[in-house]
């Protein structure tokens, strides 16, 4: 069997799935992020996978994959920050116990 | 097949590298900088085994060969295992794209990658896991504290160094090794780019914990740093990992800056090498040396100095090529 | 292309076999006594107290999240570096209004004391 | 060509695996450290795809810079291996099915579109021509890449910070 693009696809899909398994089900939030971040991987898999399969010699497809990378690594940052100042007033990482807003 | 074939060759590559990178990285750089510790602080060094004390690092391996595993109980056993191997095998993977020395027409390189000098700076960021896992495993509090300073410095310096690499990678127009050492044809790039080299000498001794970049193994105040817990052989593939390292940079040094394999009537592998040694010589000088930088010191001189001066070279660099095209 | 590739691969795989072909040779020949104080955490000697596992200060992620972000702005200048002299002045301007635009959160890291070591 | 496919096996395996590792492993660090080989696979996964510099910076980004960032907050903040607490919420059956459905739409929906596909070589000297790419075309998108990494730094700068220091 020819190794192609639907390959690609179909694993980028079972990864994007298991990320937002580790969204839903995580109490850590930092847990929730690396969750986050499968996520963004497969969805960089599916650009760089089109790029190479539907336009092949332009490259519209890597450009984003690393722009989706930028991203990846300011969201980590910020998301990272915040869940140090919750653990400062807080004293916890634990998304379902940081419910100041909720009553 | 030729892929089997292909698979083959490689290991036998990868076989031969890691030999040579454990008996010229780590057995002759132990002696050497035990020969030279000693012959700056007016000491002997190494002297009982073998002609001039050459057999002392077999000894000591033979010697750590024996020695037993001990995994601390309070340790975690999976992290602390892999933590060694990490370090070991990413300061390797970096020899790949090393072009050692030419014969005739052959290139000695392993392979030509066409980002070679990224592919270096990604595979040695590698390391800071290592480092930090090793200290956290460890469930010590000295190792853990070894390895957080060992990692802010780590990526504290891979900046700079990123700088270094692409200022010259503008001068060459290319990121493969190859060509950055046929763009010296005529000049050494450390006569086109002084401050770059600069900042990547000061990077690469900072990249290997060199003195006076040692902090996070400082022994007078963290017991060894985040190899503390570590004994017999897996303390040695930290070391390995270490003085792999060390050449690796200097290697790639030589290749950056000082022409690569280019000389004038020796063999160009002797050149690579007497270089690459010379490199390596400078950072075991000015280890013994100068004394140990603060960890606030040591901040500073990247964020605050090598840092924007990397940027400023770069932006400097783009507009004297812009200009004179 | 993918033999480059595949030569990386094998030097992964086979450097790890490599780095743990020694521990298995200590693993057969090492002498083996296991009593508690000596898996006891080594410390400095001391009989450590309490887990190590506990928090540290904030400074040392500022550094951290400052290199993440600088780092990646490494990965734009590495295709501007080796194609700009191709594309003349006008790549060159983009490039700085780029460092220009990130010069100015170094700046603002510098000045908010995330890169003082205190 | 077997060859290839032999790879792909082998990466998937490399990716998912550790993935699950990630989501579902009790122990926080080693959830953590799993995301290394994840990233890894993920990178061979871009040689497959002839895109060479963006795995060079997948292992630059993710793996030297994300992961190192995780770990440290990891330590900064619980510290230990968060064993002795719950690491999961009570949504895991949910999850499970919302993942599981996801997953077989995804795949349904996917597999079964007809993509407009083109053979053909990517660039040889990929990094020119993302770099070309990037200061032509994408120039816009390129620079407000920088005024998206400077409000991220202030941001994260104002959030990490301790009030009044």
């Amino acid at each position: 069997m020819q190794l192609g693009l639907s390959h690609f696809l179909a694993l980028s899909a079972l990864l994007f799935s298991i990320g937002l398994y580790g969204v839903l089900t995580r109490r850590n939030a930092v847990a929730i992020l690396m969750g986050i971040e499968l996520m963004l991987n497969a969805a960089n898999v599916n650009l760089v996978a089109f790029n190479r399969y539907v336009s092949p010699g332009v490259m519209p497809g890597q450009v984003f994959a690393l722009v989706v990378i930028t991203l990846a690594a300011c969201e980590a940052a910020v998301g990272l920050a915040l869940v140090m100042a919750a653990y400062r007033s807080l004293e916890t990482v634990h998304v379902d116990e940081i419910n100041l807003l909720k009553w | 097949m030729s892929w089997a074939l292909e698979i083959l060759k490689a290991s036998l590559y990868a076989v031969i590298v890691f030999t040579f990178a454990a008996v010229f990285a780590a057995m002759l750089g132990v002696y050497l900088e035990r020969k030279i510790s000693g012959w700056i602080q007016a000491r002997v060094g190494p002297k009982h085994v073998g002609p001039q004390g050459i057999l002392q690092t077999v000894a000591d391996t033979i010697k750590l060969l024996q020695k037993e595993n001990i995994v601390p109980r309070n340790a975690d056993f999976l992290v602390f295992s892999t933590a060694p191997l990490i370090v070991t095998v990413a300061a390797l993977l970096g020899y790949v794209v090393i072009p050692w020395g030419k014969l005739g027409d052959w290139i000695l390189i392993v392979r030509d990658l066409n980002i070679g000098v990224l592919y270096f700076a990604a595979v040695s960021s590698l390391i800071v896991i290592g480092i930090l896992t090793g200290g956290w495993s460890s469930n010590n509090k000295y190792a853990l504290l070894g390895g957080l300073r060992s990692a802010s410095q780590l990526i504290s310096y891979e900046l700079p160094l990123g700088f270094a690499i692409i200022s010259v990678a503008m001068m060459a127009g290319s990121l493969s090794t190859v060509d950055i050492v046929n763009a010296q044809r005529d000049v050494w790039f450390v006569f086109k780019q002084p401050l770059a080299f600069l900042i990547f000498l000061i990077a690469a001794a900072a990249e290997t914990n060199r003195i006076p970049f040692d902090l996070p193994e400082a022994e007078s105040e963290l017991v060894a740093g985040y190899f503390a817990e570590y004994t017999g052989m897996r303390f040695a593939l930290f070391q390995l990992g270490e003085y792999a390292e060390m050449l690796a940079m200097a290697a790639m040094t030589t290749v950056l800056f000082l022409g690569g394999w280019r000389g004038p009537w020796l063999p160009p592998i002797l050149w690579f090498f007497i270089k690459t040694y010379a490199v390596v010589f400078f950072f075991m000088w000015v280890r013994w040396t100068y004394p140990r930088l603060r960890i606030d010191q040591l901040l500073n001189l990247s964020w605050k100095v090598l840092l924007p001066l990397g940027l400023l070279n770069i932006l400097g660099t783009g507009l004297v090529v812009t200009l004179a095209r | 292309m993918l033999v480059d590739w595949l030569y990386v691969a094998v030097f992964g795989v086979v450097g790890v076999l490599l780095a743990v072909l020694p521990l298995a040779i200590v693993w057969l020949i090492s002498p083996r006594g296991e009593y508690p104080q000596k898996l006891l955490t080594y410390e400095s000697g001391v009989v450590p107290f309490g887990q190590a596992w506990s928090q540290f200060n904030v400074r040392y992620y500022l550094f951290s999240l400052a290199f993440v972000l600088f780092d990646v702005e490494v990965i734009y200048l590495y295709p501007w570096a080796i194609v700009f002299k191709e594309l003349g002045a006008v790549a060159f301007m983009e490039m700085f209004v780029f460092l220009a635009i990130l010069f100015l959160a170094f700046i603002y890291a510098w000045r908010k004391g995330a890169l003082e070591w205190v | 060509m077997r060859g290839e496919m032999a790879a792909f096996i082998l990466l998937a395996a490399v990716t998912v695996i550790p993935a699950i590792v990630v989501v579902t492993s009790r122990n926080i660090v080693r959830a953590a450290l799993s995301l290394v080989p994840t990233f890894l696979g993920v990178s061979g996964l871009y040689v497959l795809l002839q895109a060479e510099f963006v795995t060079a910076i997948q292992v630059l980004i993710y793996a030297g810079a994300i992961t190192v960032l995780i770990l440290f907050v990891i330590m900064l903040t619980a510290g230990g291996t968060g064993l002795p607490v719950r690491q999961v919420n009570e949504q895991v059956p949910l999850g499970i099915l919302v993942a599981g459905a996801l997953a077989g739409g995804l795949l349904f929906v996917l597999l079964r579109a007809p993509w407009p596909m083109v053979s053909g070589e990517m660039p040889r000297y990929n990094a020119r021509a993302i770099g070309t790419a990037l200061l032509t075309n994408y120039a816009l998108v390129f620079e407000v890449t920088s005024l998206v990494l400077l409000v991220s730094l202030i941001g994260a700068i104002i959030i990490a910070r301790r009030e009044g220091s």
